[in-house]
């Protein structure tokens, strides 16, 4: 067809060079979006706690990040981690810490919104039934902002799956590393990419339309 | 450790030394970016109004297929898809530099961004607004061009704003298909050099400038369209 | 700060190797995590000693690495022992220390058998393709320079994308080491469409990699090396690799042992790559 | 002038349209009641071809407006229309606020769609506001700005879509004050609206709609308002819950 | 019971409530009124210490509210406030709203402050909806409950900002009930609202404020109402907006 043969895509390939590629790369989406929501929470809440010394801190590192190609983001780290523990670590989990910095940034602008997003009134409201600061933001707020922003984060992680494809450039085995390999060694190299495309836009795809579904029961929910 | 900033006016083997390569670098950077950029707004504005056409059903599937393809595939492996797989089946565009590949593959995906971006602008109006317009008497295309697309583009600064800063951050991946910009001087340079540290830090503060004034840029559009009066709510800001 | 190797391995009991994706027949992977090759196999008889010296069992651990990142990682000790494909040179010297010279590179180029390339000097205003990160681009960018010839440049992400840029016609050559040149070619779609062609660019003396300032470990894993060379055994394994046919696909490389990698086995060194320049 | 017969829509499975029928002759003030959602918005909108009707028909000015081959653009320019917020265009003047249809629909010369523009903005008091944005008008300002936008297309009738229910209590009066203007001076009107006072000054007619889009009342003011026992009991129940306070 | 002494507040450079004094004793029902802006809500908040502000003094029950060491959140857990858009908490089901409060912050058990919290369900008309979430009840429903929240925590004063102007003019009159119910009780309460039948029927006292946050008037009901000629011109003014319609 067309030129291309993809007949050598077969089983074997698959349990042997795109499995464990594919296994890392859902692992890291799934770690970096957990760690990244809780440590972005935590930054967003640093953001908005009127506090300079928590404000600056916490502005800098997310504006920093944000403003940093994720590649770079990725080689930094793989470079410094292992001086400033003074351990050695693998590409895996470089890329898995990196994943986790860098995504917490993106995280808690999506959790500030979030927050920002509880109106006014419901902030005064939990506070005029005598609720302190922490009762309001963990029973009335947060639960609030979070629902609101369960289909950003959503989309956000599959943004955050794509986006683990570029942990190539430390040579971590992900899931375009796994079909590049065995058209690598097949000979097959074009074939592999295109299988690739076909791959991650099923799974986009597939989680976006999801994430659509969801939307739509919030909406009618709301 | 020590730090030796002198590796910048060494000669990198062809009479150039690393400082100047570096500033050739970032000037890819910054073409393949703007290029780009021009290319994600125009479709992307496109894309974007044809989905919230009203009446026009193969436009809006049209739109709504092509964001959905171009968003829901890493851009890395899109470049790649156009550098190797496309160039096989359609042996014409063998002969396309890589650098309008690389334009495309860029333009395209940020375009299915802007495009939603666009489309929750228009659709973030009040639904009145746009009746008011039907009701003066304006056709749908006169409806958009004097009273929906003004507003939903100034609605929608912010978001454009984080996403043309996603593209400049996004052409470091140019690099993978030979692109001499920025994260490929920094990958190769400190293979010859064996001076990392200095060379990331060099690189990282040119992106940050550059994304700062993308920022600073779009902020003065911004100001400059601000209507008197007018206070526009705020966007989640997502992506990369 | 002194490295102790045999201290680390004994304490963990794990010895990390870096190895190669795909660097021709030297190291390469099988999938599923395994990896093989010239290299691998010499680094495997190096941590056999190891082993012996240290006086528990190591498990091998396989860290995959590229041309970008395998000095750092073997520099913060992620990698014990870096069998790829590593040109030693005087620069890699200032922050790592090279097992003796097991393989001579020679840089060649590769091209399309119908070009009708033979030489550098035919490559005026071609595109000639090599791979980021590595020593070829400066290797490349000298001999433009002396030639005077004038071609364009690409750079592919690694040597098998490199490769694709030739193979699909995006660059008339490939600019690289000769082994990963014939790697490349033995696994392609046709094999014959391709031909190494063309004076040697440069020498370049490939060798094992370790960390820096282990006086112990260098002197153990030169000596696994010389008497390999002695027994005869590097050159069945030369056999092995680069005349026979090797997995997954048994294909044949077909690589004669160069006449400057039997000057290296004749006598045994780590000398980097400017002094056989100089030679 | 305008005429509905028989008129249905639906929402997917819901109907909030039923079989309306009615019409409003030239000169005529009708005033529209009834409960949230029971349609009022959506009969409007139905007439000026904003909103698309599955069943029945509707003509204005003798134009049917179910007919695809009319150039509804054209047919609605002739119609104004008013809605609850207001919906100036944010990012014009109000000055451009009222000359761009003008313009671009009618197709007049700049100048002269400024003046005829400006003419009805006096007329709504409010000419020292001409070079300011909306945003920075109250609500009751931006709403005579809206009318005096509707009219600078020189109408033949006029819709109102509860034009005084987003105000302040503050401001009504002045919205109402500049209606009740142009129900005097003979403007043909359509008012969906709770202000039984406005109704009683200077309506002709009132309908009353009922959930589910059907109109249960149709008679004149004098009737609707003077003999309640003629009235259905929902009418009864709803006029007793918005007069009460 | 509630007391305030010269209260004044700024926003930036604006100043939204100036020198404001009154008081208002146990069993009390204070209507304030005023134009948009004049600072009711922001004095309102100021009571329960949601709004700082940088001059006077209050006291509620007796405790300092201006003093930085009272212990806010437990003050304002004794005094009972309802807004203008309800402010249910909309992830959670009716019963939760009424319970949460109860055992986070006056720490009952579970099950007691249920049945404490349907206690005031039922007496507002709504136990049928208990398991229901807030975004499946009517405005007016909701408004019941946002009460039945503030009064299940056994609230020594009840204020109440607007309570009935984001509502469909239907159901104005169910909440308007409501809370003439509690005010009959004895309940102490300070009300923002418009709505001059209320403050006739059960006010105590009617305070006026205008912009500028300042108190122009704070009288007797009896007063206000029956000596229109006693009143200032801005308040006449306002009642003839407000009414006539
Ligand atoms: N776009 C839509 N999609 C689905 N249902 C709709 C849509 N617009 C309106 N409806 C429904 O149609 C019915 C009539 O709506 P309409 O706005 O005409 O009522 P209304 O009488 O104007 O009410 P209100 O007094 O609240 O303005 C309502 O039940 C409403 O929920
Ligand atoms: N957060 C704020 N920042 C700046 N100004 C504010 C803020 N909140 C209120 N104001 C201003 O304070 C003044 C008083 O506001 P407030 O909400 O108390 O008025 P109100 O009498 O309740 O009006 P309404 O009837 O519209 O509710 C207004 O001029 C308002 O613009
Ligand atoms: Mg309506
Ligand atoms: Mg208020």
């Amino acid at each position: 067809m067309l030129g291309l043969d993809l007949s050598f895509l077969n089983w074997e390939i698959i349990s042997k060079f795109v499995m464990n590629g594919f296994i890392f790369s859902i692992q890291l989406t799934v770690i970096a979006t957990l760690g990244g929501i809780v440590l972005g929470t935590l930054l967003a809440l640093m953001r908005l706690s009127g506090r300079q010394v928590l404000m600056v801190p916490a502005t800098i590192y997310v504006n920093g990040m944000r403003s940093i190609p994720l590649v770079m983001v990725i080689l930094w780290f793989f470079l410094l981690v292992p001086t400033i523990i003074g351990k050695p670590i693998g590409a895996e989990l470089s890329a898995t810490i990196t994943f986790v910095a860098f995504e917490a940034a993106y995280f808690s602008e999506i959790m500030r919104a979030g927050i920002q997003s509880i109106s006014r009134g419901q902030v005064n409201a939990g506070r005029a039934l005598g609720m302190t600061y922490g009762q309001n933001m963990r029973l009335v707020i947060l639960p609030q902002a979070f629902r609101n922003m369960v289909p950003v984060l959503l989309t956000q992680t599959i943004i955050l799956f794509q986006d683990t494809s570029l942990v190539y450039a430390i040579g971590a085995y992900d899931l375009l590393k796994g079909f590049t390999t065995a058209g690598k060694i097949y000979g097959r190299p074009e074939e592999a990419y295109l299988l690739a495309a076909v791959v991650y836009f099923v799974m986009c795809y597939s989680l976006s339309y999801m994430v659509k579904q969801l939307n739509r029961r919030i909406a009618i929910i709301r | 450790m020590t730090w030796d900033w002198q590796v910048f006016l060494n000669d990198d083997g062809s009479g150039r030394t690393y400082l100047r390569w570096m500033f050739d670098a970032w000037g890819w950077t910054l073409s393949v970016a703007g290029c780009a950029w021009v290319v994600s707004m125009v479709l992307g504005a496109l894309m974007g109004t044809f989905r919230t056409l009203p009446n026009s059903p193969w436009l809006v599937r049209l739109s709504n297929a092509w964001v959905e393809l171009f968003r829901n595939i890493p851009l890395l492996v899109q470049i790649f898809v156009w550098y190797f797989v496309v160039p096989k089946v359609i042996p014409p565009m063998r002969d396309v530099p890589g650098f309008v590949l690389v334009v495309l593959a860029l333009g395209f995906f940020t375009s299915a961004r802007i495009a939603e971006q666009v489309r929750a602008g228009v659709q973030a109006l009040p639904r009145g607004q746009r009746y008011a317009g039907m009701a003066l008497g304006f056709t749908t295309f006169q409806t958009y061009r004097y009273v929906i697309l003004p507003m939903a583009f100034r609605i929608i600064i912010p978001p454009l704003t984080s996403e043309s800063m996603n593209l400049l951050k996004n052409s470091s991946v140019a690099f993978a298909v030979s692109i001499a910009e920025l994260t490929m001087f920094a990958m190769q340079a400190q293979e010859e050099t064996s001076r990392g540290i200095e060379i990331y830090i060099a690189v990282t503060g040119l992106y940050a400038i550059s994304a700062f004034a993308v920022n600073r840029v779009m902020a003065l559009v911004e100001k400059k369209m601000r209507i008197p009066g007018y206070i526009v709510a705020g966007t989640a800001g997502g992506g990369h | 700060q002194g490295a102790d190797t045999l201290a680390k391995v004994k304490a963990s009991g794990v010895v990390t190797m870096g190895v190669r994706d795909s660097s021709g027949a030297l190291s390469y992977t099988l999938g599923d995590g395994k990896y093989t090759g010239y290299h691998v196999e010499i680094c495997e008889r190096i941590v056999a000693n190891l082993e012996k010296a240290a006086g528990r069992k190591l498990e091998v651990k396989y860290q995959p690495v590229t041309s970008q990142n395998r000095i750092p990682l073997v520099q913060n000790g992620t990698v014990d022992i870096e069998c790829g494909s590593t040109t030693n040179n005087l620069a890699r010297q200032k922050d790592v220390a090279f097992v003796d010279t097991t393989f001579v590179e020679e840089v060649r180029i590769a091209v399309k058998a119908s070009s009708g390339i033979t030489s550098v000097s035919q490559l005026n205003g071609k595109t000639v393709a090599t791979t980021t990160g590595t020593t070829s681009v400066q290797t490349l960018r000298r001999n433009k320079r002396a030639a005077g010839v004038d071609f364009k440049e690409v750079f592919g992400k690694d040597h098998s994308d490199s490769f694709l840029l030739l193979e699909s016609g995006r660059a008339d050559a490939f600019v690289m080491d000769g082994s990963i040149l014939a790697g490349n070619i033995a696994t392609a779609k046709k094999p014959s469409d391709f031909k190494i062609v063309g004076e040697v660019l440069s020498v370049e003396p490939i060798a094992i990699m370790i960390r820096k300032d282990d006086p112990w470990f260098k002197r153990m894993a030169d000596d696994t090396v010389k008497s390999m060379i002695k027994s005869g055994e590097m050159n069945k394994l030369w056999t092995k690799w680069f005349l026979q046919p090797i997995p997954p696909k048994n294909t044949k490389v077909g690589l004669a042992l160069s006449v400057s990698t039997k000057a290296a086995w004749d006598n045994p060194n780590d000398k980097p790559m400017e002094e056989y320049v100089q030679k | 002038m305008i005429e509905l017969k028989e008129v249905s829509k639906w929402y997917g499975d819901v109907q909030v349209l039923n079989n309306c029928t009615t019409s409003i002759k030239k000169g005529e003030v009708v005033v529209v009641c009834g409960p949230s959602g029971s349609g009022k918005s959506t009969l409007i909108k139905a007439i000026n071809a904003l909103e698309p009707f599955q069943k029945g028909q509707i003509f204005v000015d003798g134009q049917a407006v179910h007919d695809p081959k009319t150039d509804l653009p054209k047919l609605r320019s002739r119609v104004g229309m008013v809605f609850q917020n207001f919906e100036l265009f944010p990012h014009l003047s109000v000055t451009e606020n009222l000359t761009l249809a003008q313009v671009k629909v009618l197709g007049r010369k700049a100048d002269e769609a400024k003046t005829h523009g400006l003419k009805y903005l006096d007329r709504v008091g409010l000419m020292a506001h001409k070079d300011k944005f909306p945003g920075q008008l109250s609500g009751g300002q931006q709403q005579r700005v809206a009318i005096a936008r509707a009219l600078s297309m020189d109408p033949i009738a006029m819709l109102f879509d509860e034009p005084t229910s987003a105000l302040d209590p503050e401001m009504v009066g002045e919205v109402l004050d500049c209606m009740m203007g142009l129900a005097l001076e003979g403007m043909t009107m359509m008012v969906v609206t709770h202000e039984m006072g406005f109704a009683k000054k200077v309506g002709s007619r009132v309908i009353f709609m009922d959930v589910g889009g059907r109109i249960l009342e149709d008679c004149s003011k004098d009737e609707f308002f003077s003999h309640p026992e003629n009235r259905q009991a929902r009418t009864k129940d709803f006029l007793n819950k918005i007069l009460q306070h």
